[in-house]
């Protein structure tokens, strides 16, 4: 149990701990996206050249993310923190339709409908942990709240199967992209902050 | 006389994801005495009640996933209240990572093997308590089996780390072993309770061929 | 006539920092042809040519960190010309992020441990390949172990995570055991190649005390 300082208001759970539980939830959610992804392209995309549509098709394209080592590196870990927190900001609501319209797919397997729910949750709770610690490095302020907004709901209520799966398809692929790029943040974030970038 | 300062005793999470606290009442000083949970989260003003007091029994309080964060330290209070006045019990500080004690492991099997021209071994075989299992990449369990003859006194205690599976070699012919096994979260948090024992009879010719 | 169409055969990325595609031409059709690599990225309408045919060897295209982007698909084809036309490969789609594979861990060491009145056990150590940067976070390894007495059939294969460390309970005494480590990254990528082999013999009196 962690003794707080006797006399202190109330003790913390330190910088380093929220990292720790940051980068398991990170990549807990990447795992679940991952398979989540796999499953569903498995299931209702071969053959149907999905991909085509989806490339270049993330609502979150216009945050500017780094795409290599350098780029992580170099920008500001005020700046990456942030910019976490937006690409998790941009995903809630996306999340929530997700999880409920799943629902409606034809024979949706019970692992794929119990992932989504599990993603959305997860992805709050890292959000509330991202929060905290955003929070905590920037003494009190926790930044403007920038995030990409959504309008993907109607195509996921499509009444033509090919474009309601297409739809879903490119959810999961870009979500799947950006819970990567999230968990790969974070684990360069927690090594810099933490350990120096002596992981 | 008021209610005696109740003590909280336990708080426990079974998988990370809820978690459980229990108090002890102190004497009621012969009156009628009824309990508060009280709560606040670390850095936060806001004082809140328990949310369920009755899921998990008596002199308790229940904390849903709504309810529980694990980015934060709760202090929590529990107060005595007769007509002739209260008390409180000391704060209990809770890090729901540090207070994570899984289910034992379940489904635990154990089988020898003999391979041709080869030794006879036992193999050990378990799965994980199904409240963590569903959610393997999110708690992340550790295990331990310890063993011992029926009439040994001593356990013999091996850690296995992620394992579901171990292979044991060196055992004594015509002994009767009890196995059990427990587990534990890989970082912080406590070991479950042991499994149920199980019994396996070495065949007298259980013996190491050089 | 015109060159056979060259096929992509492979794009790997050794540390996710670079990354080589290789191609297979086709008949060349009896005349000197040449080839040409080129590629546009996701969401761009520009198409760029192989910055660097040489450094990864013949029918190959080498991008450095400064060509390399990650999260995002590049569209690759191979046009193969000679002096009567040319063909062009069908197109190959990649992002860096799924083609990594490291190369195999080093320094491997094997140490045979007997602490005072407890059982001796085997402790395998090992490094990141030295060109995987693990230290900045950006790249993160899994290892799995796999092992087998020398005259043995089959590997026993043990994912252990991230750590680098690894202790086994669970030898066979008088036994001499081949042992190798192999690396991937979290998450995407394909499995290294496996270590070069490491042997270490068991004393025979490795036994469990009763």
């Amino acid at each position: 149990l962690p003794i707080c300082p006797s006399g202190s208001i109330s003790c913390q759970v330190s910088l380093g701990e929220l990292f720790d539980r940051a980068v398991k939830l990170s990549h807990y959610i990447h795992f679940l996206s991952s398979e989540i992804f796999n499953e569903f392209d498995e299931r209702y995309a071969q053959g149907r050249g999905f991909i085509t549509k989806a490339v270049n098709g993330c609502h979150t394209s216009s945050l500017t993310t780094p795409e290599d080592k350098e780029q992580a590196q170099q920008i500001h870990y005020e700046d990456l923190l942030n910019l976490v927190l937006a690409m998790l900001r941009s995903w809630n609501i996306p999340l929530i339709h997700l999880a409920s319209e799943v629902q409606s797919i034809k024979e949706a397997p019970e692992t794929i409908l119990w992932k989504a729910v599990e993603i959305e949750e997860q992805n709050k709770r890292l959000l509330e942990g991202m929060e905290k610690i955003v929070g905590r490095v920037h003494a009190g302020e926790v930044g403007n709240e920038i995030y990409s907004p959504w309008d993907g709901l109607p195509s996921l209520q499509l009444a033509d199967e090919d474009s309601k799966l297409s739809a879903f398809y490119n959810l999961l692929h870009c979500f799947r992209r950006d819970s990567h790029k999230i968990d790969n943040y974070l684990k360069v974030l927690k090594c810099r902050l933490i350990h120096d970038s002596n992981c | 006389t008021p209610p005696e300062k109740p003590t909280i005793i336990k708080c426990r999470s079974p998988e990370k994801e809820t978690f459980t606290c229990w108090w002890k009442p102190g004497s009621d000083g012969g009156h009628l005495t009824n309990y508060t949970l009280l709560y606040s989260k670390e850095g936060e003003e806001q004082v809140y009640e328990c949310p369920d007091y009755r899921t998990a029994g008596p002199n308790s309080c229940y904390f849903d996933k709504k309810h529980t964060s694990f980015w934060t330290i709760y202090n929590i209070t529990v107060r005595a209240t007769n007509e002739i006045g209260s008390n409180v019990s000391d704060p209990h500080y809770v890090d729901v990572t540090y207070i994570v004690q899984p289910d034992p492991p379940v489904n635990v099997t154990l089988e020898l093997k003999k391979p041709i021209n080869r030794k006879l071994y036992l193999v050990l075989t378990w799965s994980p308590p199904p409240l963590a299992d569903v959610r393997s990449g999110w708690l992340t369990l550790e295990y331990e089996l310890r063993l011992k003859p029926e009439e040994g006194e001593d356990w013999e205690t091996i850690f296995v780390g992620q394992q579901t599976q171990y292979k044991m070699f060196s055992l004594n012919p015509g002994k009767k072993y009890i196995v059990q096994i427990h587990c534990k979260p890989d970082h912080h948090g406590s070991w479950s309770e042991w499994s149920s024992e199980k019994y396996i009879q070495i065949p007298t010719d259980f013996r190491v061929k050089d």
